[in-house]
């Protein structure tokens, strides 16, 4: 198994080396002036104001939070999904009912409205 | 595919190194998140020590368990943390000190509980080398078995457990 | 099929070299050639993309640069090289630089796990579906890099829509890869592909395609992968008017050119993921005589599944973001949650394996039908809502048609 | 391969930053940084035990590591909502500020 990784090491490497040399190139071949205007944050020609800090929505956090649980609960259902031929009626039972409660979780956060991007 | 125990030189030397390299990586990312100020730089410094740890589990040889390091951690949790940061960010940019009254008393402790657990690490004679393992697909279908036959009611209490907290973080967290 | 590394390592140890030498040299050529790979496949998909899309749009497309405009990508690469490197003033200078690597990174790194034919697939790791996916994250942390570093609002803004985006697909796309994992109870993708063989009178025409015992699933799989990839009709990050760019607006240059790229083959990506997990991956007739010709089934299948991406692009309006959300997590996750538990029950009926399978298939052909009644509705229920929002209710009663005048 | 006190010391290094982080910081946020990196750590132990235990098939360390992350998630979305719950009321969440059930 370490073999396989060994590989990925490798090419983990080479994955770094490739966009790190072309923006060193497009670095020291491009042109260099900078200046304080053009080094200004871009906002359409609008000066801006302040720091960058918008008013920033719960609706996201819940995103995330939903996210969260739902990813913890589909990566203990890939192991089951190997196993699956060699279960036993009852561990068979058992991953359904994990299922629905997966399900009761997603119609919670239905009925309270979570879902719901105004 | 000849293995990489038939490598001629002693293989330790590429697993240890391989592995000092990912500890120092993990170590950096985990100071970063305990002492830079900025709370972003935590954050990201955080997702290195996960990314490092991840490698650890490679290194241990449980694959499974360093996908879902990956996938958890990084994918989820450290972006969930990364929106709580967006969503209270008004002192941000107050210029307190990011650390209480507690910090050197804090540091002292940490630094004695390092110091300690590592004179007793070191002092007791450990293996040096865990048995052969089979192959690592039967490993992760045999996970799946455990999770429904002798973890079921800890598998169970856990999905429960998740949609509990789901139903709590909503209620707390709805505008 | 033995796989590429022995062979290498076998002919390198013939030329005398030691065994671990050997192992290494063949698997540092094997790494080059995926990391040469990627980059050198994006020009070509840009190339493809443009004149897709300037066909859609009755165009020509770029066709001066070399034959068909072949070196038009090439040109614009080169160009791109030329520019200044700005960093705007505020900016966090290590995630700002970090962005960009970080999105390539990610998404050469997902080359390891391609099965391109019999045997030649980087490495076949056993959790090769989740590793996939773990890849994905990486996209959100360079999108929430790049966002924040950039010190723009409107990146901020554009960084976490996306994500927002990202998570809420991850879901259906992660589920909808469990049903083919659950059919063939493997991770690895060499397994996947191998297990959708299909012989008749013993031979293998290859058409065994786990599309075809579950449309729904690969449907769902598919929409969840335009989403991923940013694509039309979720590609709302470029919306030009709102967020002037997306999260990438602050970057110029080369380091714009690796957000650029990282998107073109994130597409291909999640397309060949389609293929290998859905579409039989190497499979086709005479694979089994010559694995090579895997390597032109493969790669024909997957730009297939690329032009139909790009066909899209040039054809579907853009969706609203509530209406995306809502999709993904009220349409296509408790569908998917469904059909997975169908599966589940199918798969253990105590009948042969081909009724489990029909079984299978009625209950996708049955989720299938329910979407089109329930978006058939719904769509009714918007044109109604939308007619209603353009004429206000002052009119509505008072343009009646001119009273015919003389009597 | 690697000694079993490599592992160990490493987790010790990294529940050792967490602990500072989770005491000293004032920031609610940087506090739960801490407890995960604590966590870890402690996956990293129970992994690190199973490898080198006696009993390599029997997969019970990498089970409690899966379900220490899954608790882990649980624990991070709830006192992630308490903070930002908190920052809607106070308008703060420095962890020395909240002091009002303090007698």
């Amino acid at each position: 198994m370490l073999q396989n990784y060994t590989f990925v090491l490798i090419l983990s490497g080479l994955a770094l080396l490739v966009p790190v040399a072309a923006i060193l190139l497009g670095h020291f071949l491009g042109p260099r002036r900078p200046n304080p205007i053009k080094n200004q944050t871009y906002e359409s020609g609008v000066e801006t104001v302040g720091d960058t800090w918008v008013q920033f929505r719960a609706q996201y956090y819940l995103i995330g939070l939903i996210f969260l649980i739902f990813d913890v609960e589909v990566i203990f259902l890939f192991p089951i999904a190997l196993a699956y031929q060699r279960l036993s009626l009852f561990g068979v039972v058992a991953t359904i009912t994990f299922v629905v409660i997966l399900l009761l979780g997603l119609l919670l956060e239905w009925r309270k409205g979570a879902l719901e991007w105004e | 595919m000849p293995g990489l125990d038939a490598l001629p030189f002693p293989l330790p030397t590429v697993q240890q190194i391989i592995f000092v390299l990912i500890a120092g990586m993990t170590v950096t990312g985990a100071l970063i998140t305990a002492l830079a100020p900025n709370l972003f730089h935590n954050a990201l410094g955080l997702v290195l020590a996960f990314f490092g740890v991840a490698g650890v589990y490679v290194l241990l040889e449980a694959e499974f368990l360093a996908i879902s390091q990956v996938l958890v951690y990084v994918g989820a949790i450290a972006t969930l943390i990364t929106f709580a940061i967006m969503l209270t960010r008004g002192m941000m940019f107050g210029r307190t000190s990011s650390t209480n009254r507690l910090m050197l008393s804090a540091a002292i402790i940490s630094v004695l509980f390092f110091l300690v657990m590592t004179g007793l690490l070191v002092s007791v004679a450990w293996p040096e080398a865990g048995a052969e393992l089979a192959s690592s697909e039967q490993m992760i279908a045999d996970l799946g078995e455990l999770f429904v036959t002798t973890y079921l009611i800890p598998f169970e209490l856990m999905a429960l457990l998740l949609l509990a907290a789901l139903a709590g973080a909503i209620l707390l967290a709805r505008d | 099929m033995q796989h590429w590394s022995t062979t290498l390592t076998n002919f390198f140890t013939g030329l005398g070299l030691p065994e671990a030498a050997a192992l290494a040299i063949a698997f540092i050529i094997g790494a080059t050639a995926l990391a040469i790979f990627a980059p050198t496949l994006a020009l070509g998909l840009i190339w493809i993309t443009r004149k897709i899309v300037s066909r859609i749009q009755d165009r020509i497309g770029p066709n001066r640069v070399g034959p068909f405009g072949l070196l038009q990508t090439v040109a614009d690469a080169a160009k791109l090289l030329s520019k200044e490197d700005i960093s705007p003033t505020e900016a966090d200078r290590v995630a700002y630089n970090l962005a960009p690597i970080i999105s390539v990174f990610g998404v050469i790194m997902s080359t390891t796990v391609i099965a391109f034919a019999p045997g030649i697939i980087g490495a076949d790791l056993h959790v090769g579906v989740l590793f996939l996916v773990a890849l994905g994250s990486l996209g959100i942390l360079s999108a929430l890099m790049a966002g924040w570093s950039s010190n723009n609002k409107y990146a901020l803004l554009a960084g976490f829509r996306v994500i927002a985006q990202l998570l809420s697909y991850e879901i259906p796309m992660v589920l909808a890869m469990l049903g083919p994992v659950l059919l063939v109870g493997s991770m690895r993708l060499q397994a996947l592909s191998e297990f959708q063989s299909l012989e008749i009178a013993g031979f293998n025409i290859g058409l065994g395609w786990t599309a075809f015992v579950m449309p729904a699933v690969f449907l769902i799989y598919f929409i969840s992968a335009l989403a991923e990839g940013e694509q039309t009709p979720f590609d709302l990050l470029e919306a030009e008017s709102e967020l002037i760019a997306g999260f990438h607006i602050e970057y110029s240059g080369m380091k714009f050119a690796m957000f650029f790229l990282a998107q073109f083959l994130n597409s291909f990506f999640l397309g060949a993921i389609a293929v290998m997990l859905f579409l039989g991956g190497w499979q086709g007739p005479f694979v089994d005589q010559l694995p090579i010709l895997g390597v032109v089934y493969f790669l024909g299948k997957s730009m297939l599944v690329y032009a139909v991406i790009q066909w899209i692009k040039g054809t579907y309006p853009r969706v609203r973001i509530d209406q995306m959300m809502a999709f993904a997590w009220k349409v296509l996750v408790p569908m998917v949650l469904g059909l997975i538990l169908w599966q589940m029950m199918a798969l253990k009926l105590p009948a042969p394996t081909w009724v489990q399978y029909a079984a299978i298939l009625i209950g996708n052909l049955g989720a299938i039908a329910w979407i089109v009644v329930i978006l058939n509705r719904h769509f009714l229920n918007e044109e109604v809502r939308t007619k209603r929002a353009f004429e206000p209710a002052s009119l509505i009663g008072t343009m009646q048609p001119a009273p015919p005048s003389g009597d | 391969m690697v000694p079993l006190n490599w592992y160990l010391v490493l987790a010790a290094l990294i529940f050792s930053s967490g602990l500072y982080a989770s005491l000293a910081r004032r920031n609610a946020i940087a506090a739960l940084m801490g407890i995960e990196l604590m966590l870890n750590a402690v996956n990293i132990n129970l992994v690190a035990f199973w490898r080198y235990g006696e009993f390599v098939e029997q997969l019970d360390g990498q089970v409690f590591a899966l379900f220490v992350i899954a608790v882990a998630a649980a624990e991070v979305a709830v006192g992630l909502a308490l903070v930002i719950s908190v920052y809607r009321s106070r308008k703060t969440v420095n962890l020395d500020e909240l002091d009002l059930l303090q007698g």
